[in-house]
């Protein structure tokens, strides 16, 4: 087990897999040369060449549809949009074409596709950039979605992924790049649709994904300080969900808070919720609450936007309210 | 590149810049033309028969039929090769039946049999044949050139010497995911062919109000990429043009715009008033009508003789029946089907 | 009151609403001579003139923003989308340009546009042509959205969401076009953000809204055959929602289904289960069962399609689920 | 449409086809001509003073300077009317000075504060001023192309005589939405000028390696629109042809696209590298500075003393420190701000 930074363990999936398959290639805004703009093809274009990692002209439309095409046409394409924000310009090719396309053609086509990009605020990007977009995309049938938190799901969602084929939409985050966690040794995949159960307890079940995982898990600390023992899971994969073990862990603990970036009015907190609260019905000792971004557009100054997100003490005053 | 004869000029073509001349392109043989106006003759007697299937209420959903237009999906598709990739929008009977659909699967479809040649998933608008390389049949107007893109872009990666025909009416012109695709093959050098079936309306709005200018091949000049306008009632001379701008793509990986100048004879779909157009044009047009060229120019170049064409069309119209019939007798997919082909 | 079409309930707020008001018009494909794919704007064009109701190119993103930017000059553009599903290549035009122009402006512009069209499915138009996206607008702070059901409300709502001075996403359906229903005489408004008990009772509480206000209506007669009488409850607008009628009814009891055409992931139904699952904790006697589309893309087949849709069958079989 | 004097023509000015001549462009006064260099000035001595705050962390979030492409704002604003609508992308605090924001709440929007012209929820990217027809300030590159349209939409609607300018990045010619704009702005007369600021880099991507050709205002070409190419290091070139483009907007409702060739001295935003030019290149465009042009030519015309300007130049500093200063000490939003400003 090596440390390494998050944006080295999305490289390392798509060299890897760039290696063991010569149909794999790279394209989006600043992928070859700059190394992409936020570093996550580093040395890519010197390994694999201009024909296999591809700077785009800004047409996210164009050679996202490209992609898809080029997918159909027997290549397993990577899309890196440079934020996922910018994806909606190209919102109709992917929710449409890449999405419907095997359904559409009675399964004569498969679309083994990756997209993948930073998201999601906290960056003093205002309102146009920092949408966190996976329970949009993951309503629409046809589609995977995956948020890794941590390098080592980083490789192994994003490698999995890439040898999907289907199109799977993978969700990183600014905040996460420069993060170091440990990653397994040699070549290892992670399964699409299985949660990880992060720290266990047995008081309250906190569930989150990407970037708020770091934050519930300080949060947990402060927590435990005060007595109250969280067991967190880092849901990983959006789409499909891991209901099961979620599950499992409200039978044990009766209560459920849920965290995650999207905005409040049906985002991923507002699925779980649903599903659990019938679900679990019988095993809830509390209202399942729900911390996530304020229904609001994202504010530039630092002062606002550190409120709009699913901050610590949001959830510990949630966490709070469901035990108390 | 080598030059063989001169191909005879194109009367009316207009380019922004010239064409190269690779000569005319190779000959078909008397067995493939007669075939290619088959084709046509048989697109038209199954659009027609959705036609009555529609009026009477057993189509349901859009239902946009290729009447007047036949020679456009011939010539192009007959100046290309049998493994060039193609896609096209809605209006896709053509397309699919020229790339090897059978009749009944395709008339099965529009009646959401498990028959159909997506399994009564797709209807209409969504034809697909991938083994003969017709990859749809697509709904969303525009959305289908960056995919056209994408299959010659992997063509050119898995070096298949492909060039892919990407159809597309004259109202998809004015969708920026066209525009966009436009410079990315032109960029970076994509054998991809974009066929305007340029058929004077966009639903009911006449190409001077839904595009400036009307010459719908110039968008390409603001590429610097080449733009072709030509009518498209002369399979020959959509045959001809096609199989230059292939071959220019073929060899020099260069995209282009092929603007074919046409004609619907029915409604934009099937529930559609028409009082955007008056009969006299509609007669006008059809005075000029691809099949009735093509079959004149076979006869006279006795190619087959009136009884053997007689017959030819006697079968396509059993053909069709027959095709009717199988629709009709097919049995509606299974609910489970519900499920099935969301993921490979 | 008057039984009138939908359609010219839309086509008569439309009307009256350019008559009192020189500064709003209508963009759209088809809206000016061909009066309207679904002939919502029928006699417009005569009666306005060539200068405000405007037949556009097929340039959703161009026509969408075109009237975005003029609404911000001082005009109260209408847009039709021929189908919403159309509005998925404006996705970003409206979702950053209409939505948060107003907050990132720091309250220096205002937006006041209308924009409307046919969504939904149960026509046979396929997977690309069939989406009803209110749950997924309804997610950008800074939009409304709203569905009517009955003609009624189809012209009270639109009158009124022309006249509000914020981006209004109305929301109509092909199946309704046709359907006649009572319209008070004279001019009337309808709020936005009020839902409509379309029907009292004591046993269970059915939310929906749109088309299946009139599934669900159907059903409800079938329970009471059984025995069991629902409040029947038309949201009206999703965005602002009205919880507080929702949470009324549930109280009295103790039971709710959701019904909505949308996915069932993240969906209206999601947003609604979550929020009254933790609202009304104490006071629901069964789990809130959702009945929504099924999560796959929309079949052609009809005898696909109907299973997709969140039909009568499937709304008797929830009620009698949470009832029994 | 009164023709006066002949205009003087414009060295390397290429077009589509040829403009108009309506003469030169109404003379400005002394006053005003030394009030264009002055924004220059200011807006150079503000982008240095943002470039010292954010390379010491004072500034979060993105902040793409203008450094170098002055004339390009100044000119057209000059050769347009006060109150010309005017929209642009993120590189907007030259369009924002030069449109009446004063120095303070310019500053302190970078900083996030309650006293920046947007009440800090919109930081470097948005500046609006719209008492001055500031509309912005726009993230998604293009996304600003239909607005500017939909502005001049409203003009020609509510018949003001206004043309709106619409400014854009090279990069921005290939989003699908301008070219959506093009051809509505061509089809339905609509009096807005696109301002493509070439700068010769879309972020790190050369403009030979984003768009097919390299000449961007021959996209114009497509629509059969005026597409005008000039070079932006002088104020007065600019300002002329940006007149006559705008008289003929106002004239004849006619749009255009006006490329103008610039360069800018910083990197894309600030934590850009700039691996993909050399040193060289960038001390190459210094040598034609802008700023520089315009200096020399206002003391040749013996508009203003050398001491006077150095005077300006002097009060040009005081008042960005003074903004600066105004930044720091002014409070963040409270937070009740969160939930303002979202609907009216
Ligand atoms: C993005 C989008 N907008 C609108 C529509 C509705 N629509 C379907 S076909 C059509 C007209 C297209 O005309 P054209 O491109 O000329 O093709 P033709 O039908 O004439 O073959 C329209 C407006 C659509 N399918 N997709
Ligand atoms: C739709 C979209 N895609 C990508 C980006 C990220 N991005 C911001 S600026 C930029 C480069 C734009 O270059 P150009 O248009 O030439 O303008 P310049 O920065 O040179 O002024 C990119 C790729 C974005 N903001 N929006
Ligand atoms: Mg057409
Ligand atoms: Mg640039």
């Amino acid at each position: 087990m090596a440390k390494i930074a998050y944006r080295d363990a999305v490289r390392d999936a798509m060299a890897e897999e760039m290696t063991r398959d010569s149909r794999v290639f790279l394209v989006g805004e600043e992928v070859a040369e700059y190394n992409g703009a936020y570093k996550c093809s580093k040395g890519l274009l010197d390994k694999f060449g201009a024909e296999r990692v591809i700077d785009s002209p800004i047409s996210e439309a164009g050679f996202g549809g490209m992609a898809i095409g080029a997918a159909m046409g027997g290549l397993r394409p990577i899309v890196e949009f440079m934020t996922w924000s910018f994806s909606f310009v190209a919102f109709d090719q992917i929710v449409n074409n890449a999405a419907n396309m095997r359904y559409m053609s009675g399964g004569q086509i498969k679309v083994p596709i990756v997209f993948r990009g930073n998201s999601g605020g906290g960056h003093q990007i205002g309102a146009t950039h920092s949408h966190a977009p996976e329970a949009i995309f993951a309503s629409f049938p046809g589609l995977k979605v995956v948020v890794p938190a941590f390098a080592a799901d980083a490789k192994g969602l994003l490698k999995t992924a890439i040898r999907d084929d289907n199109p799977v939409l993978v969700i990183e985050n600014e905040a996460l790049y420069g993060r170091e966690s440990e990653v397994p040794d040699g070549e290892y995949l992670v399964p699409l649709g299985k949660a990880n159960v992060l720290q266990e307890g047995a008081d309250v079940t906190i569930v989150t994904h990407g970037f708020t995982c770091w934050t519930v898990l300080e949060a947990a600390q402060e927590l435990l300080k005060m007595g109250i023992r969280a067991e967190v899971i880092d849901l990983r994969s959006i789409k499909p969900l891991d209901y099961e073990t979620i599950v499992r862990s409200v039978r044990k603990t009766g209560r459920l808070v849920c965290v995650d970036e999207t905005k409040p009015f049906a985002g991923v907190s507002a699925q779980i919720a649903a599903e659990i609260g019938r679900s679990c019905f019988d095993h809830l000792d509390a209202p399942i609450l729900r911390v996530t971004a304020l229904d609001v557009p994202m504010p530039f100054s630092p002062a606002l936007e550190d409120l709009c997100m699913p901050n610590q003490s949001r959830i510990i005053e949630a966490v709070k309210e469901v035990v108390g | 590149m080598t030059k063989k004869t001169k191909a005879a000029p194109i009367a009316g073509l207009k380019s922004t810049f010239e064409l190269p001349d690779y000569g005319p392109a190779p000959e078909l043989s008397r067995q493939e033309r007669i075939e290619w106006y088959r084709l046509m003759v048989l697109t038209r007697r199954f659009e027609e028969r959705a036609y009555q299937s529609y009026q009477t209420g057993l189509i349901g959903g859009f239902c946009h039929l290729y009447n007047g237009q036949e020679a456009v999906a011939a010539g192009t598709l007959a100046g290309g090769r049998p493994n060039d990739p193609i896609i096209t929008a809605y209006r896709d009977h053509a397309h699919g039946l020229m790339r090897g659909i059978r009749p009944g699967p395709a008339f099965a479809e529009l009646y959401g049999r498990a028959t159909g040649v997506v399994k009564g998933k797709g209807g209409s608008m969504h034809y697909f044949n991938v083994e003969r390389e017709m990859w749809g049949g697509h709904g969303i107007v525009g959305g289908q050139t960056p995919l056209g893109l994408g299959l010659a872009f992997a063509s050119k990666y898995l070096k298949q010497d492909k060039v892919c025909f990407c159809y597309m009416g004259d109202g998809a012109v004015n969708q920026g995911a066209f525009h966009e695709s436009l410079n990315l093959a032109q960029l970076w050098q994509i054998p991809v062919i974009y066929v305007i079936e340029n058929n004077k309306y966009s639903m009911g709005t006449a190409v001077h109000r839904h595009a400036a200018p009307i010459e719908l091949y110039k968008r390409a000049a603001g590429y610097d990429m080449l733009g072709v306008q030509i009518d498209g009632a002369d399979f020959d001379v959509v045959r001809q043009t096609s199989w230059t701008l292939a071959e220019r793509a073929r060899r020099e990986n260069m995209p282009a715009i092929l603007e074919i100048e046409t004609y619907r004879y029915r409604g934009h779909s099937m529930s559609d008033p028409q009082f955007y157009r008056s009969k006299e044009e509609v007669e006008e047009y059809r005075r000029k009508d691809p099949i009735e060229i093509l079959k004149r120019r076979i006869l006279e170049e006795g190619l087959i003789s009136a009884q053997d064409l007689d017959a030819l069309e006697d079968t396509v119209k059993d053909e069709v029946k027959a095709a009717h019939e199988f629709a009709s007798n097919s049995p509606y997919p299974a609910p489970s089907e519900l499920f099935t082909d969301i993921f490979a």
